[in-house]
């Protein structure tokens, strides 16, 4: 028998780091998507079937299932469609707590994305409120939607919430 | 009139009926998943003359290690299209799990077309670091084994036993890259002889770098159909008469590494051994393990193997199983066979082995 | 419409600092690993499992009474490997083996010293090599290498 | 189904923030093993194991059905390992089921689990991907501008969210097995813990759990003589379903998803179930955040669109005097091992019907609900299950 369970200081616990390294690549569809982003600007990509406009895409309709080839340059105007005060730290986290992350409706869009908003108080966000894409400045401009510094108020006057109803 | 071959399990025929993959590729830089995947659905549906709206069900095989981040499965339906809402399953294991998933569901009776596809890159990141995550995390990942090492043990316990020499591997490997020459999706594609393979250094022996599988990128897509519709679809549906898998312990030292039960299991449950078969696409991703396999299957030297080139030619993990699925079905439906086995495995030096026999209607 | 220039391609690293509990059993293992010796369990008709799992591994019963086993053993199966990765237990060449522990039913994977590969056999006797006491740990890596027995 | 089919073997490990005291396959087997005593049986008795889990990241094992096929008992039989993101556990039962109601195998053994606690949940599932939008905000992030719109659209009053809350951890202290156990809560508690994600504040919102679930389902024949021998009661499947829909896409209800709305017409359909509120008893349904009550009320056809936060309001879905209680484990806001979270939906609805609930049992229930969700709001699996053999 063996007597390696009556020590005073059993074994309970193993760390076992894992580190793995990898190469991606955003194939050729997402790479133009990127491209509008290391140029200041968003490039959305049409659907030939539903003529829906996506942005950012991934290269394809998710609902029709076909390359969404056609490009469309869209403006850095958009609107705030339903929004959240973020107050919980973690790991990776890059900006001070709180802050608000929306969705993003961009002008011409069919799809919103998540967006930071500053240059207004927390309180005071709201749905329907008209906000503009502020860049970092062009020497640090990148293929990543990290690109948009964050979303301002532009000072117009709210959307109806009726009127974006089918975009969250 | 044909009619559809009674199958050994489930009451209800299912048919591959289309089957399409992307050329495997060493590295396919030029398409993320979605754009991998989307040209090898689109074919699956023209060769069945079917759009997504056909489809009952739909069932994947990926891992997210392969691509270094959660829910790659997710973003992969954006292949897919499935809207309106569709059923859909994925199994965290090689697609030709999803097929059986697929096959299952397809029992029901409530429905009839199922899509089953499956991708895997392995250009992304370290694949021997990477498979080295499924061994028992406590008392061999941290040793960071690699998978060729691995296999060496299995087939250095074949030599031993007198089941096969480093001769027979070389054959295995010399005649798979000679059939890949005519298989236009095959990635190493020769005609060296085994005493030219001889010459090859060693990666860990007794397997020298032919023994070995390419790192592959892929993605691979399939219909199946219930009932008599598949002949609606194709003249000679590839018909699964027989289908079974079985899993083996984990811990290398409580198996006997040269052997494989839990196909020869299959097989049996299968009825491989019920009838002749013409041809035999084996996922052996080593040389050594065609021959393991091919005897635990219980195949005479009367079948054809891996006429495609089999995984020595081409390795797209997550999808090679499912090829062999494909590539055996092709030999059915292009009539130049009218039985054939196609296997898959899965896990650490054949852990899980799936066994299926596919027929012609008579 | 114009074709991409280039397509973007980017680094990723995937890290985690796992810390795994590990229970009686495996515990009772590498507290073993830790004090210089390799401890096994009786399984399912009395037959010795090495490493110790809770479970016997071909059936699923419940797994008691641990066992000394080792440190010398026999080699089941073995892969020489020549050139070695950057993760592999050494640095230089050896052979990764399966190794059956004197008293053990079941072999252990694990890595054999040797100075080439012709010292290397199937059914060759090794005996478990561990590291300085207070290098230990608690870990299979406590168990630095299994080295090949003087033969007479 | 082609075949009737049950459950017959139930069990659960208790769901804590840190098990330490247990490896993976020692935590797994925990569910296994009380799973294999309620029915009467052992590993040998098994035909197949199906197993699930949510991403391999949480504890860095990739595909440990490998790992783990000794640990169940599945050396020598088929094993299948479904992920389907948060719906996982649900989908690996109803995949255990239809391997018995198509009639290719009597007893399956079907497993779920998360050992999170191994890694760091909120890490393995923040790793920040190459060329994906960066991450801002967390689970809690994604879901909260959902809710708020859901909010706006119902007219809902604010503290609905908070009674879910309440209610839920009330109904914890009646199930041992739950993980959060909070005596002494009430909605003060509530709306003084910390806006995590405004509208949901840290106690609207589901904790982060080690734990397993696992059940034994079988054929009609093996249930019955089992039912003889053990002297528990089946839980029999009258329905069963699954629907996905993509992510993102122009137009997408995220509020009230159709997958959710086809997968509830369906499941019902099969069960024969007209109108749900009345006619099941309870209901285990996946609530990670608080607000989720009311909106799957409204998306699983209990009652119109807009109403939902109405019937959470007037208790109809507390245990303590609601005409249809939902959540009576405690649901995932009180005990949320990701992986097994869909699987404790089903096993508890099961558990219900079986009358084998203690002290949160719904007094003669013969008809439940267990649903599960995942992903975006996209993917969906649901079990009715009764007292009664389906027709």
């Amino acid at each position: 028998m063996s007597d390696a369970l009556e020590t005073q200081d059993p074994v309970t616990m193993l760390s076992t780091p894992i580190r793995l390294d990898y190469d991606f690549t955003a194939g050729v569809a997402q790479s133009r998507s990127l491209r509008g982003y290391a140029e200041g600007r968003f490039v959305g990509q049409r659907c030939p079937v539903c003529k829906k406009v996506y942005v950012p895409s991934r290269g394809s309709c998710p609902v029709d299932a076909v390359p969404t080839k056609e490009e469309v340059v869209l403006p850095n105007t958009a609107t705030v469609t339903t929004f959240c005060v973020v107050n919980v730290p973690f790991a990776g986290q890059s900006i001070e707590i709180p802050y608000i992350t929306a969705s993003i409706l961009l002008d011409g869009a069919d799809i919103t994305f998540m967006g930071l908003i500053q240059g207004i108080p927390a309180d005071e966000v709201r749905m329907g409120l008209r906000v503009e894409a502020v860049w970092v400045p062009k020497e640090e401009l990148g293929p990543t939607l990290a690109s948009v510094k964050y979303f301002q108020p532009t000072g117009e006057p709210d959307r109806e919430i009726s009127t974006f109803r089918e975009h969250l | 009139m044909s009619t559809a071959p009674q199958p050994k399990q489930g009451t209800r025929p299912v048919a591959i009926v289309s089957f399409a993959q992307a050329p495997t590729q060493r590295r396919i830089e030029q398409a993320n998943e979605v754009e991998l995947l989307m040209p090898v659905i689109s074919e699956v549906y023209a060769q069945a003359n079917m759009t997504k709206d056909d489809v009952d069900f739909v069932c994947s095989g990926s891992t997210d290690y392969l691509i270094g981040g959660p829910f790659s499965f997710v973003t992969a339906l954006d292949a897919v299209g499935v809207w309106p809402p569709k059923r859909e399953s994925h199994v965290e294991m090689d697609a030709a799990w999803a097929l059986y998933e697929s096959w299952v569901q397809l029992q029901e009776g409530d429905l009839d077309v199922a899509l089953v596809y499956g991708f895997g890159k392995s250009s992304l990141g370290d694949l021997q670091r990477i498979l080295a995550l499924q061994l028992d995390p406590y008392t061999m990942a941290p040793l960071w084994p690699d998978q060729v090492s691995l296999a060496a043990l299995q087939a250095q316990a074949m030599i031993d036993r007198g089941l096969a020499t480093e001769e027979d591997f070389a054959g295995v490997a010399s005649r798979s890259r000679r059939d890949a020459m005519n298989n236009p999706n095959a990635q190493v594609a020769n005609d060296l002889d085994v005493a030219t393979l001889l010459k090859e250094e060693y990666i860990a022996s007794p397997l020298r770098r032919h023994c070995v599988p390419p790192l592959s990128d892929g993605a691979a897509a399939m219909i199946l159909v219930a009932g008599d519709r598949a002949f609606d679809v194709v003249d000679r549906p590839a018909w699964i008469t027989g289908i079974d898998h079985r899993i083996e312990a984990h811990a290398f030292g409580v198996r006997d590494l040269a052997t494989s039960p839990s196909t020869t299991k299959a097989a049996h449950m299968a009825g491989v051994g019920e009838g002749d078969v013409d041809v035999a696409e084996i996922h052996a991703p080593f040389a050594h393990q065609e021959i393991l396999l091919a005897s635990a299957l219980g195949l005479s030297s009367a079948t054809t193997l891996n006429p495609s080139g089999g995984p020595l030619a081409a390795n797209p993990l997550m999808a090679g199983g499912l090829i062999r699925f494909g590539e055996a079905a092709n030999r059915i439906m292009d009539g130049t066979a009218s039985r054939a086995v196609a296997h898959a495995t899965s896990g650490p030096i054949l852990q899980q082995n799936l066994v299926a026999v596919l027929e012609a209607a008579s | 419409m114009a074709e991409p220039t280039e397509v973007y391609t980017s680094t990723h690293v995937l890290e985690y600092p796992y810390s795994r509990s590990v229970g009686p059993v495996i515990g009772a293992f590498l507290t073993g690993l830790r004090e210089g010796k390799i401890v096994g369990i009786r399984g399912e008709n009395g037959r010795v499992i090495v490493p110790p799992t809770e479970y016997d591994p071909e059936t699923g019963a419940e797994t008691s009474g641990f066992v000394d086993v080792g440190p010398g053993g026999v080699i089941e199966t073995w892969a020489w490997v020549e050139h070695p990765r950057d993760d592999a237990p050494r640095s230089t060449p050896f052979a990764w083996a399966l190794v059956r522990l004197d008293g053990a039913d079941t072999a252990l994977l694990h890595v054999v010293d040797a100075a080439s590969k012709d010292e290397v056999t199937t059914g060759a006797r090794v005996t478990a090599h561990f590291l300085d006491e207070g290098e230990r740990q608690g870990r299979i890596q406590d168990l630095c290498c299994f080295q090949l027995e003087e033969t007479s | 189904m082609n075949q009737r089919c049950a459950v017959i073997g139930i069990g659960q490990t208790h769901h804590k923030a840190k098990r330490e005291d247990v490896s993976i396959a020692g935590m797994v087997r925990e569910a296994a093993r009380a799973a294999l005593d309620d029915a009467g049986m052992d590993y040998g008795d098994i035909d197949a194991v199906v197993i699930g889990k949510a991403p391999d990241m949480f504890e860095g094992i990739m595909m440990p059905e490998h790992y783990l096929a000794g640990a169940l008992g599945a050396v020598g039989k088929p094993m299948l390992r479904v992920h389907t993101a948060g719906s996982v556990g649900g989908s690996t039962a109803i995949v255990a089921a239809h391997l018995v109601a198509t009639g290719i195998h009597k007893r399956v053994l079907t497993v779920a689990f998360e050992k999170q606690s191994d890694s760091d949940a909120m890490w393995a599932l923040s790793v920040p991907q190459p060329f994906a939008a960066p991450l801002l905000a967390g689970a809690g992030g994604y879901f909260a501008p959902i809710i708020r719109a859901y909010i706006n659209r119902s007219g809902a009053p604010n503290d609905v969210g908070m009674k879910v809350a309440v209610k839920d951890r009330l109904h914890a202290l009646k199930n041992p097995y739950a993980h959060l156990q909070l005596p002494d809560i009430d909605l003060k508690m509530v709306e003084e813990s910390i806006m995590l994600w405004d509208p949901l504040h840290y106690l609207e919102s589901c904790p982060s759990s080690d734990g397993a679930a696992a059940m034994v389902i079988a054929a009609e024949d093996v249930a019955t003589a089992q039912e003889k021998s053990t002297g528990r009661s089946a839980a029999w499947i009258h329905g069963m379903a699954m629907r996905s829909e993509p992510t993102m896409f122009a137009g997408r209800n995220q509020i009230n998803p159709q997958a959710g709305r086809d997968c509830a017409k369906d499941v019902f359909a099969q069960a024969g179930v007209t109108n749900p509120r009345k006619e099941l008893d309870c209901a285990e349904v996946y609530v990670p955040f608080s607000w989720y009550e009311p909106m799957w009320l409204e998306n699983l056809g209990f009652c119109d669109e807009g109403d939902g936060w109405k019937l959470t309001d007037s208790g109809a879905t507390s245990l303590d005097g609601g005409d249809i209680p939902w959540n009576c484990s405690g649901g995932v806001l009180s005990s949320n091992p990701i992986g097994a979270s869909g699987m404790l939906r089903f096993l508890e609805a099961a558990l219900q019907v079986r009358g084998m609930a203690g002290e949160h049992q719904v007094a003669d229930a013969s008809k439940a609900l267990g649903h599960a969700y995942g992903g975006g709001s996209q993917f969906f699996a649901m079990w009715v299950v009764g007292s009664d053999r389906p027709a």
